[in-house]
């Protein structure tokens, strides 16, 4: 994908969504590598399956595959050009409401064969996968497979991950006092600005953060320390003004909110639109993702979504996904860095059914 | 035997024979796709849910109900039923004098009036409470108009917070309460109104010894219509409330979407069915004697 | 009462400001040439032209309308045959249809959502568009048969028992004569439960599974990330769409005589006020 | 010092709606104690008229003093004049005793004695013990008992009624008639009573008003009214209603001497200052014919075009060169419907009124009749 090389955002047309444009992680495949084998646990296991997936036939794609995706998270026009390549192959996308880890794997689990693929982080594939209701990809008969960075395919097994991230601390200079380093100083600060904070509404990234602040893995699978991570997020509640999904940082931007535990992406883009903005990966550690595709267990149509999942990462296809989102790309397409990742941040992983009742549970009290 | 009886009586019979078919539909709709899943509901409050494979296991536990219990449900309990209150309540004081302006407007502004009123129904809902987010942040368009009104200064501070959500149920919910309102207003014969002042009532008491007991029907049917809904609300917690200012409708949700507990789900459910039947009962004796509200 | 009506005159004004005032709003944005919606980025229609181009709002535009016109049959149907009985039933029958209307009309969608969903899961019923109409008609059916109810109670009994006594049958009367009196009452009852169905979103997210996807839907996953001038733009559609069905249904039955009193559900007549 | 014998004096009031006058220059004085009413067809006014005494109208022009208080912009709760409205208006959530202290609560006064006045008042309209009683349990009769009693009990210096009756049948109407003008002996307050019934007007009243069109044409005793119309307007609405178009030959204080075609010349009394050798009605009232014989002395001979029996007496229609004529007979002589008779009149029997102009004559019968 080298030879593709990236338009710089002077010379493009104007694209879809101006806030994200061309804004992508240049990802250091050192980095990342060193920090996902930190994680240990999830890439492992990957490497034996690939090749035993079904090979399917050659012949014209014919049948429908049903997306469990979230709304319009895929290049804008992958499904048509798809569509258009294989005349008899209808990609139908289902909104998935993906504001809690556990959902969508657990809607699929609830009724697998209602769906034939579905977006999930890592976490939602190790849960998917524990349920054994995952097919997995014939990743040898898949050409684009290769680009993406081979940390990420462990760290995706069985599924194909399709963008990375992590959460940090972002923040008004201008209009916080007080110099916030750590996740200690976030805490300790947020009650001072009573509503001028927001969280992402995504369980696993708030209450991980809040296990890190504590001193625990963002991955704990202890209920004692889920539940003091509970009890920690309450305890600034009252001071959050909202738990949100995304268009986090435009909160900052306009000055509605002075703190957020944002996505760095979304953060990079604003730190352009207001340079007060500032960005902070605590060094005790942050959480971080990898979500992907997913095929689901027992779907009539894998070969379609094989031929469609190989063809999101088809090199047009994904630099204009990577381009109308501007998220950080798993294919570490050389595009001006937004910000380093950096070693101390922990990958989200399934934690087993009890300790993922545990978080949903705390996640339903912190809502409630 | 004149040919008219005849012809009554076999009315008549067509009649019995009919009662039955033409009762069934109703009746169909209710069992299958009322009382069937209330029931299940119920069933379901007292199962257990297997983590990973979220599958429902039947079973007469009452861990769902008592985790109601612990505090922070409680007060999620208590918020919800809060704010659909407090919702009905700003609803019924600017609906009554509104539907009560609309009921003594003639002929065609009243009409129009009305027509007003309903139009907004007719708007999606998702976009219509939507709009309020960016109406009510700060720096938009209420904060303007408040400051320009010399109501208040500095920020608003009202976006995601319990305040917005209430606005949002009020303005979505205010012509089912305007409506019933007005029905029952336009019932109040204005000669009433004149008695009233003719026996030495000033204009304020009027409305509130004569117009205001007189429209109580309607007065119940809208703060039913208003607060139920609201209690149950989805849609303005979540625009709306920020994430963090849940009511039933949004956990009840997210239980059978997002984590998957059905049983608990079902638990939350049963008890709003209580509090309803709670409330229909205090309504009904709120109402006493007078006309049925629906 | 001048100065009570007055402050009453304005407290309605303040009122319609505040029931238009997003609808204003939505109308601007969809015409927003500003992405990020931070303010006025100058006019653009360009919003709509994507809307209208994009496949999966089309496919979603036709399945909420197929589900609403559906769910608009079948309960203008279940609230016929309900209003016919309650004529003809005794006490008993007509006290189980009030608390069957009753109950449906008060229990929250979420949880009549939850309900529904439950059961069809539980049944191993497929979800999908014939689950949503299900769902939507337990509720506007009951919606519907307050309204033909409302009008059954003004209509006058014995012009049936006139064309009964004139040798018709009771299918017969029923079409010559009760039906054509109905009519307003229909329309007027199929207009709130299609526009009830097209905006209705807790049911369909519920019982959509992976076969359906309504236009509400649609709007929410969109907005969830971020509200844009295609959201506003499909939120104006779909306002056009509903309105002018309310308008030219107002031209057909006339505003008081049929929508009014059937939303208001009060039975009154066009010259009752004279 | 006369104004406090006035219980009620009106002074050139006016009050137009847009561009219509629905009262014109009306000046009324009415005496303390007086039961008064005030008839005329539907729309003539006389709603409007009670409506601005009891303070739910203002007039547009003029003044409204009650002994000797200026009451324009005085609010109605505020006014000593309580209201018997049409129908009733009730309050149906109330009861029987809480209709009738309704206004006592807002005198506030003490529980005891609005009880006891409460009570006293019941008593007097006939309805003792329906304190708890709701409205709608009682009959039309009683209701109408109800909204006078709670009008009464506030011991009102005028008490206005309008039209309380109209919602009753005939027999309870006399009855009620009855009740009301013993009830107005009684409280010595002042009536004010307004109807479209001259009948009952006539039963009740010591004096009367006529309103057309706005304007008061006449006001005087019910003998006076029906012996002496000011108009032929008010001729024909108190059912003196037949007329004659005669020229004036001359005038003599109010005796005028007239030539009628047909009939010759009459001398008759007629209302003051018509002029003389102009056209007049010359009113002849229908009980003062009497049928005879046709040839035979009689001044006008005709077809019998409708008869109706009402017991004591018997009414006819007959056709005749100058129209047709409404005579009520003692029923001693019966004639049959299409027989050819004469008619015949005292000159006693006859009254001028000035001559109504051919749009408002037309029109004003035509109301009388309805109304």
């Amino acid at each position: 994908m080298s030879e593709q090389s990236p338009r710089s955002p002077l010379d493009s047309r104007p694209s879809r969504r101006g806030l994200f444009k061309f804004r992508a992680l240049a990802v250091g495949a050192f980095s990342v590598a060193s920090l996902l084998a930190a994680c240990g646990g999830a890439g492992s296991s990957a490497t034996s399956t690939t090749g035993a997936a079904t090979q399917t036939s050659t012949g014209p794609l014919t049948g429908e595959v049903k997306f469990l995706n979230l709304t319009d998270w895929i290049g804008p026009h992958t499904v048509e050009d798809f569509q258009s390549k294989n005349p008899g192959a209808t990609i139908t996308q289902i909104a998935e409401d993906m504001t809690s880890s556990s959902g969508p794997a657990a809607v699929v689990i609830q009724n697998p064969s209602a769906y034939d693929m579905v977006f999930l982080d890592a976490s939602g594939l190790g849960q998917l996968t524990a349920a054994g209701q995952v097919q997995p990809y014939d990743t040898a008969a898949m050409p684009n497979y290769s680009a993406i960075l081979p940390v990420f395919q462990k760290a995706f097994p069985q599924g194909v991950p399709l963008d990375t991230g992590q959460i940090g601390i972002a923040y008004r200079k201008d209009k916080v006092s007080e110099k916030i380093a750590t996740w200690k100083d976030f805490w300790s600060v947020v009650p001072k600005y009573p509503g001028k904070t927001i969280l992402i509404d995504y369980d696993r990234d708030v209450i991980g953060n809040a296990l890190i602040m504590l001193g625990y893995s963002a991955n704990s699978t202890n209920t004692d320390e889920i539940n003091k991570a509970k009890d920690a997020v309450l305890a600034i509640k009252p001071a959050v003004q909202a738990f949100k999904v995304l268009d986090i940082a435009k909160s900052l931007v306009d000055g509605s909110a002075y703190m957020t535990m944002g996505y760095d992406f979304e953060t990079a883009a604003a730190m352009e639109k207001n340079p007060n903005i500032a960005w902070v990966a605590p060094p005790e550690g942050l959480v971080a993702y990898v979500e992907g595709w997913v095929a689901v267990k027992g779907t009539q149509h894998m070969d379609i979504a094989q031929s469609f999942t190989d063809f999101q990462h088809s090199p047009d296809q994904y630099k204009s996904f990577v381009d109308t989102m501007g998220v950080p790309n798993v294919q570490g397409l050389k595009q001006p860095p937004i910000m380093d990742p950096v070693p101390q941040a922990q990958f989200l992983q399934y934690l087993g059914p009890e300790a993922t009742q545990a978080v949903a549970d705390a996640w339903t009290q912190i809502k409630s | 035997m004149t040919d008219s009886s005849s012809a009554g009586a076999a009315r008549q019979r067509a009649g019995r024979t009919l009662r039955w078919p033409l009762a069934a539909p109703t009746l169909i709709v209710w069992a299958t796709l009322f009382a069937v899943p209330v029931a299940l509901l119920i069933l379901f409050s007292f199962g257990r849910i297997d983590p990973s494979t979220y599958k429902v296991s039947f079973g007469w536990t009452f861990s769902n109900y008592s985790k109601l219990l612990e505090p922070v449900y409680a007060s999620m309990l208590v918020r919800s039923l809060l704010i659909a209150v407090a919702s009905a309540f700003i609803c019924l004081l600017v609906g009554f004098p509104t539907a009560y302006f609309i009921s003594r407007c003639q002929g065609r502004l009243q009409q129009l009036l009305l027509l007003a009123v309903i139009i907004p129904f007719w708007v999606s809902f998702i976009v219509r409470t939507y709009a309020w987010v960016s109406l009510l942040r700060n720096g938009g368009p209420v904060e303007a108009l408040l400051r320009g009104l010399h109501i208040g200064s500095g920020a608003l501070d009202i976006l995601y917070t319990p305040g917005s959500v209430m606005v949002g149920m009020v303005v979505n919910y205010l012509p089912l309460m305007i409506l019933p309102l007005f029905v029952a207003l336009e019932r109040v014969d204005p000669s009433l109104e004149f008695a009233a002042a003719d026996l030495g009532t000033p204009p304020r008491r009027v409305l509130t010894r004569v117009v205001l007991p007189l429209s109580v029907p309607g007065v119940v049917a809208g703060v039913v219509l208003v607060a139920i809904p609201a209690a149950g609300e989805y849609v303005v917690p979540a625009i709306l409330g920020g994430g963090k200012t849940s009511m039933f409708g949004n956990v009840i949700f997210d239980q059978f979407t997002k984590t998957g507990n059905y049983p608990f789900g079902a638990a939350l459910a049963v008890v709003f069915i209580a509090f309803l039947m709670l409330a229909l009962v205090l309504a009904r004796v709120a109402i006493g004697s007078r006309e049925d509200v629906v | 009462m001048g100065r009570i009506r007055l402050s009453f005159g304005l407290i309605t004004v303040v009122v319609l400001a505040s029931l238009y005032l997003p609808i204003v709003f939505v109308f601007i944005n969809a015409f927003n040439a500003d992405e990020e919606l931070l303010g006025w980025g100058g006019f653009s229609t360009s919003a709509f032209s994507k809307v209208l181009s994009d496949a999966r709002l089309r496919h979603a535009f036709l399945t909420s309308f197929t589900i609403a016109i559906s769910a608009t049959v079948v309960s203008l149907v279940v609230a016929v045959t309900a209003g016919l009985w309650a004529r003809r039933a005794g006490k008993i029958g007509r006290a189980a249809l009030g608390f069957s209307v009753y109950s449906r009309l008060v229990l929250p969608e979420v949880v009549l959502a939850v309900g529904v969903f439950g059961l069809l899961r539980k049944m191993d019923l497929p979800l999908g568009q014939p689950a949503i109409v299900a769902g939507h008609v337990v509720f506007l059916s009951a919606l519907a048969t307050v309204v033909v109810q409302a009008r059954l109670r003004t209509m006058n009994e014995t012009l049936e028992q006139a064309a009964a006594d004139l040798g018709a049958t009771p299918l017969r009367a029923f079409r010559r004569v009760t039906l054509p009196q109905l009519m307003p009452a229909l329309l007027a009852g199929g207009l709130l439960v299609l526009t009830f169905s097209l905006d209705d979103l807790l049911l369909s997210q519920f019982l959509a599974g992976s076969n359906a996807e309504t236009v509400p839907m649609l709007l929410l996953g969109l907005i969830r990330f971020k509200i844009t001038p295609e959201a506003n733009a499909i939120g104006a559609l779909m306002m056009l769409i509903t309105v002018t069905i309310l308008v030219l249904a107002v031209a057909v039955v006339g505003l008081r005589s049929g929508v009014l009193s059937a939303i208001t559900g009060s039975n009154q007549t066009e010259g009752d006020q004279e | 010092m006369n104004d406090s014998k006035c219980a009620i004096s009106l002074r050139e009031v006016n009050r137009t709606f847009d561009d219509f006058v629905a009262v014109r220059d009306l000046s009324l004085n009415i005496a303390d104690g007086e039961f008064f009413s005030l008839i005329g067809p539907s729309g003539c006014g006389k709603t409007t008229t009670l409506r601005m005494l009891a303070g739910l109208d203002s007039p547009t022009s003029g003044s409204i003093e009650v002994h000797g208080k200026d009451m324009v912009g005085v609010p109605p709760y505020r006014r000593p004049i309580n209201t018997v409205f049409q129908n009733y208006a009730l309050f149906p959530h109330l009861t029987v005793g809480e209709n009738v202290a309704f206004g006592l609560r807002e005198r506030k006064t003490e529980r005891r004695e609005m009880a006891r006045r409460v009570g006293e008042i019941l008593e007097l309209v006939h309805l003792p013990g329906k304190e708890k009683r709701r409205p709608r349990e009682l009959s039309g009769g009683q209701q109408q008992r109800v909204a006078l009693a709670r009008a009464l009990v506030l011991k009102p210096e005028v008490l206005l009624l309008d039209e309380p009756l109209g919602a009753l049948d005939l027999k309870l109407r006399r009855s009620m008639q009855g009740l009301m003008k013993e009830i107005q002996r009684e409280v010595g307050i002042t009536f004010v009573y307004v109807t479209h019934d001259q009948e009952e007007a006539f039963s009740m009243s010591s004096r009367i008003g006529i309103m057309n069109r706005g304007i008061l044409e006449q006001v005087d005793t019910p003998q006076a009214v029906y012996r002496r119309p000011a108009s032929a307007f008010v001729a024909d609405f108190v059912g003196a209603s037949n007329h004659v178009t005669v020229e004036v030959l001359s005038v003599a204080g109010t005796r005028y001497r007239v030539a009628a075609p047909t009939i010759g010349t009459v001398d008759c009394d007629g209302v003051d200052g018509i002029a003389s050798g102009s056209t007049a009605a010359m009113v002849v009232r229908p009980e003062l014919i009497s049928i005879v014989d046709s040839g035979t002395g009689a001044s006008l001979s005709g077809t019998i075009r409708d008869v109706s029996y009402n017991g004591p007496t018997v009414d006819y229609l007959v056709e005749t060169g100058l129209g047709t004529f409404a005579i009520k007979t003692d029923g001693q002589r019966l004639a049959s419907i299409d027989s050819s008779v004469g008619i015949t009149w005292p000159a006693s029997a006859c009254w001028l009124v000035p001559m109504p102009s051919e749009l408002s004559a037309n029109e004003t019968s035509e109301e009388a009749t309805s109304a």
